[in-house]
């Protein structure tokens, strides 16, 4: 790999390592002030997690030679072995992608869920999901990329793929104390804008990185990103505007990281104008399924349901309406606008898999944790907060 | 006039407050405090560390009522801020001597 | 002695203080508490859920004064914390029956 | 009983609660106020504009103790709480009326 | 472009964006804690707002083929059309600039007006403003640029633009109530030193990605931004500590944020040597101009004009005295040290056009936002906080 | 060098600037409240006393042609003198390096020294100390390295360096009024692990940034610095789950920040494997070192000695264990594992020329300053907090 190229991902590995901690604060200002550190805590320590298990056997799973069928990488680079130059390069790069995807759920099992359970699951979904989903998707002779459906930077792999078991995961633990009785305020806005803020600047790397060059193709995506999370802003602000009477700190906030997620499987793939169209959409669809679990009645404490999964769901499927060999050949088919039936159809199809793999993966798995050590904070823990109780550390002490 | 202080456990808040306004309560003020009593502090660690903090988060109300209600705002308060476990908290009741309203300047109990 | 104890809106405080400066209070103590009371609450909205927030914010003034200045207190409390809207506030009234100032250990009107 | 309530110096807390601790006093609850008194509030500098600072952070601490103790209490919050400095602070002493233990139900003087 | 050039203009772009949240931190902890969220949503928004303007039309305002006499760019690339490439890199890169110009201005306007206002307002001024003052002063065929005055990366264009806007907005405002009279203190000055410290990293992206490539001129910009940053904190200090006894954290923090305003003009044409100069004198010029405002009774509330116009001004005739074509060609002519009394004269002509002209367009954009939507919150909104009345949300919530 | 390169020393060099910031909310969320901005106001004004004393003296002491006997850099770069280009950038990333390591000191005299004794104290310090060392350890004919002892990223010249300059320091200053006695807890711990995911990201800059090029090698350096931080977060929290039975945030937060300080003097010399020990044995030894000073009676505020000291030591001698030819001829021998023997004693001997120089300089510098300004803050200043005593500011002001 040329060295500019080289230069590129490093810093896109960088950028998207540092969304992790971004997320933390994201997630950490929603919550209320007794459990933020519970929620920082469950985020720094996926990296932990998910780095060793990456290393081990993630990416072989995932970037391993095929074992037939799309199904499986082989176990060629168990341990790295063998990963040097440019194909570790690729390797902390994805890294990077496996460590915030299952950060991604905790949003939504925030405020109550035991974090040796936390621990446990996401060290087995680590293993049996993700890298598995993320060789259908991203591997070259992958289930889903084989067949011809296209994800560039995660959509399904990762936004769906998180989404989905963040549902399965809070039907198992069912939902806070107080749930649609109490307000639970986030309790720190400004670390929830700070984290958009890290959240946003990240996504650069996540998605113009996924170019794998310093190229065209990274410029596209670069462009296409910044003007889907605007729109999504706009979008959502508006909504809200339209229906509270009120534009918030939040929505703006919400809305840009629905159109972050939403533009991710169509970044290098479409045009920026198609990205206006892409980020409009993300803004306002998400806005409304954030009130879906009122509705329905599941506690997916901060949206990640609501956003990941229904914004990866819109942008999986926008894909397949927008998608331009024209912008990019890679993607091999044209979408709806360009007369192309095809795309859309293997999007369906690839989101199906994805959805029920997920689905009943992640389910298993938090029946099998539940199993062993339980899923939930006890009570008292969740009355008193999980931060004092789980880890005995108060988030402020003004006092002293 | 009465002013009762009770201090309870933080997550009881809502519950007291609606059992007063339930009872006719019109009006409370709330604020934060750490109490120190009979519940024992939490332990914090910090690097290893290990610090016995004596002091809980506790809320506090304070309601000014006329003689005749002092009783059942009492009782209202502890039926609703009662867990039966150490740290359920104190209620003391005061006399007051005047009661002002700052908006109309009426005194007493019209002031209320 | 009297222990003067009033709710007001927040961004009175500076003129309370300094009317109560101006006749010849040389103390008091101020705390932040919320507040319930005929002023309705705000409506707060989190990722399009509207919340009704019950408490207003509110500044808690205690003044400990000799028996006599003690209506006066209450008298510049009222006029400077009045804007004659819902929410201006309450004043309570106490005796006290010992002030220490703890520099000194003086007792009773010598300690305020 | 009597509710004592110490306005003192925020880094005295510890010395006050253990002194109160060795005095047999089994309960106290302590809020943050701001303070306002001879002790010369602190000037704040932003962007070269200076401000004067009225008011000085406090600790507020209540203890409600049976008629016997007051004077006890008093007395040790005093001796703990001085540094013989302008700003130690004051205590008042107000009477109370009735106190109840949420947790039994208990009244009076078994109730603290 | 070489991948190493591009893979330098993405990372800048990613900075350069990165800056706008910052910038909402620096501001959001200087305001009081009740105004917070109304700071942080005025900066995030315009995120929003000037991405999708920029896109449509602001773009080709700046960079189109001049219309003639300099004045306007024409609209060959209305809507991006056929910028791709590196093209499109360099219309990215522009837009952050696009988009953080505006956002300075919000602090001059903090804690009273209103946001419907801000949004009308920022979306005229990058039509009617920023992209014209772009077009003059970096666009090959532009006025000033043609003219011979040079701003290397946005003295002219985006800090005395932007100072002078809020000037104008700050007569048509008028001050918060309690101005002079009520303290109005920081309510986190950690979230202020945050955002200098993202500010600060980020201003990397904004000078040494203005050399447009990852060259000795990048290298250049990059040192001399590092020096005049750390020696106008230092300036700032010193100065404030002689004459009120004590070195303050604001101040270091605002001190810094002048030397990066000073050396934008400057960064890739001058010494490092030099930028040591530059940086001591906007540290000490700047602390002296933050006092103006309780002078002459504007109430600039975060000093953007103390700042902003009086450090942008600062760089841009130091740039007449320091610029130095050894150090860089482009820059055509050399500086009061080096012999050159050409270029000091063309800056204080440009000086000038960008003054009268920012000045009269914002205020007429002021006056008609005024008649469109009014330009202030009501008084009890001011009083109990802009985000509960203009937004509905707190920024704290510790006691749930 | 390469535009590649270039691109990715320029996004190193501003990388390891953001560490500073990174660094002072890291310390400033440990410290209580009513001292948080004195921790942040004696890392920010460090950048500017080392960037002015680098670029008139250190970087000449540090990289000039050596005098003689590889103790010292003549004076050929005075002022920067003739620094332009790829060696301007070389001048520029090592600045950063200048910066942090007195940055690092400042965690250990929290809440107790006076800013100008600070102040006074880095800048002998930043003449004296830390480019002499850096001239031994990094220069090519320098004492240490050209003795054929190894620092890939600064194990010995920064974190070392820093942590017995710290001791030195602590034991001419004393303990904290209540050292041992009151909790001292951390005032916000969400800023500490902002903190961490600033230094974690900006630390990429540091090590992979030392490769000095966008090669191979900074792949293996990213690599290696993302596995131990990682590893050693758990190590940490495993063991003290383990001790005290409850899993911190904090815990996680230092542990990654032994794991990093450990892997520095290693990234591009060992392999992705062995960085797994070093984290491994990092994570737990800190965690261990941290309650040394409760042993030993010294008051290291923030665990500089138990982390940057001790991890520092900790990675220089395990380079003397892991270090492989294999993966970069430049560490010119293999250590233990791979059957060398010389290296780790080499490593030994470095170690033992910098805590004895470090030691005895840092300790004269400091009655040096003692002996001009003083060292602490009075009693009062130290009980009414140096933010208000020292600097007339308050951080947190939530009541206007
Ligand atoms: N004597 C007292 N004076 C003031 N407050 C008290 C006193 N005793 C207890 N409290 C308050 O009541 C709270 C609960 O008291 P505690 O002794 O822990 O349990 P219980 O209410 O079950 O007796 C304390 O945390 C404190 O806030
Ligand atoms: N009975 C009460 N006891 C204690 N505080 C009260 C009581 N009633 C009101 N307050 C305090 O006074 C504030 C103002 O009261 P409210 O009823 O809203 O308006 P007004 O003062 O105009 O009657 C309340 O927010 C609360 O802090
Ligand atoms: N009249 C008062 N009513 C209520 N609180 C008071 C009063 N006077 C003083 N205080 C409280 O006591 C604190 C100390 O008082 P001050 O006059 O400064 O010093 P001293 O205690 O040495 O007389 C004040 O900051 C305030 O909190």
């Amino acid at each position: 790999m040329d060295p500019g190229s080289i230069a590129w991902l490093l810093v896109s590995s960088a950028l998207v390592l540092f969304m992790t901690p971004g997320l933390a604060l994201f997630y950490g200002g929603m919550v209320r002030s007794k459990n933020v550190l519970s929620m920082l805590m469950s985020n720094f320590f996926t990296i932990s997690i998910v780095t060793v298990i990456w290393v081990v056997v993630g990416y072989t799973i995932a970037f391993g030679a095929d074992l037939g069928g799309g199904l499986l990488g082989g176990f060629d680079f168990f341990g790295l072995e063998g990963v040097t130059g440019d194909t570790l390069l690729f390797a902390v790069f994805q890294m990077m992608f496996a460590i915030i995807t299952p950060a991604l759920i905790s949003g939504a099992v925030a405020e109550r869920m035991k974090f040796s359970a936390w621990v446990l699951f996401v060290g087995m979904w680590s293993i049996f999901v993700y890298p598995v989903v993320a060789h259908w998707g991203f591997a070259a002779d992958g289930l889903l990329f084989a067949w011809g459906a296209r994800d560039f930077a995660g959509g399904l792999v990762v936004h769906v793929n998180a989404g989905i078991a963040a549902l399965a995961l809070v039907f198992a633990l069912g939902p806070r104390k107080g749930f649609k009785e109490e307000a639970m305020r986030p309790h720190s806005l400004p670390l929830t804008l700070l984290g958009t803020g890290i959240l946003w600047f990240g996504w650069f790397g996540f998605n113009a990185g996924s170019a794998l060059a310093a190229d065209a193709n990274a410029i596209t995506a670069f462009t296409t990103t910044q003007i889907a999370a605007s729109v999504a802003a706009l979008g959502w602000v508006v909504a809200e505007w339209w229906k509270t009477g009120k534009p918030t700190t939040l929505g703006a906030a919400s809305g840009a990281v629905a159109g972050l997620v939403a533009i991710t499987p169509c970044a290098g793939f479409v045009s920026p104008l198609a990205s206006i169209a892409i980020g409009l959409i993300a803004g306002v669809v998400c806005f409304w399924a954030v009130s879906l679990k009122f509705r329905f009645n599941y506690d997916d404490s901060l949206d990640v349901v609501g956003i990941h999964l229904v914004g990866g769901i819109a942008g999986s499927l926008l894909l397949g309406v927008f998608a331009s060999t024209a912008v990019n050949e890679a993607v091999g088919l044209d979408g709806l606008v360009f007369g192309g039936t095809t795309l859309i159809l293997k999007q369906l199809g690839a989101l199906a898999v994805v959805l029920v793999y997920g689905f009943v993966a992640s389910y298993l798995l938090a029946r099998l944790t539940k199993a062993i050590t339980g899923l939930r904070a006890d009570e008292k823990a969740e009355i008193d907060g999980l931060d004092i109780s789980l880890h005995e550390e108060r988030a402020y002490v003004l006092t002293d | 006039m009465k002013l009762i202080i009770a201090y309870i456990k933080p997550f009881k808040l809502d519950e007291v407050k609606e059992s007063l306004r339930s009872i006719g309560v019109t009006g409370m003020s709330v604020g934060e405090v750490r109490g120190f009593g009979r519940q024992a502090g939490q332990t914090e660690v910090y690097r290893g560390a290990e610090y016995q903090v004596d002091f809980v988060p506790k809320i506090r109300i304070e309601v000014a009522v006329d003689d005749g209600a002092a009783s059942r705002v009492v009782e209202a308060i502890e039926s609703a801020a009662r867990t039966g476990e150490i740290g359920d908290g104190k209620i003391l009741v005061l006399a007051v001597e005047e009661v002002a309203r700052i908006r109309t300047g009426e005194r007493g109990a019209d002031a209320l």
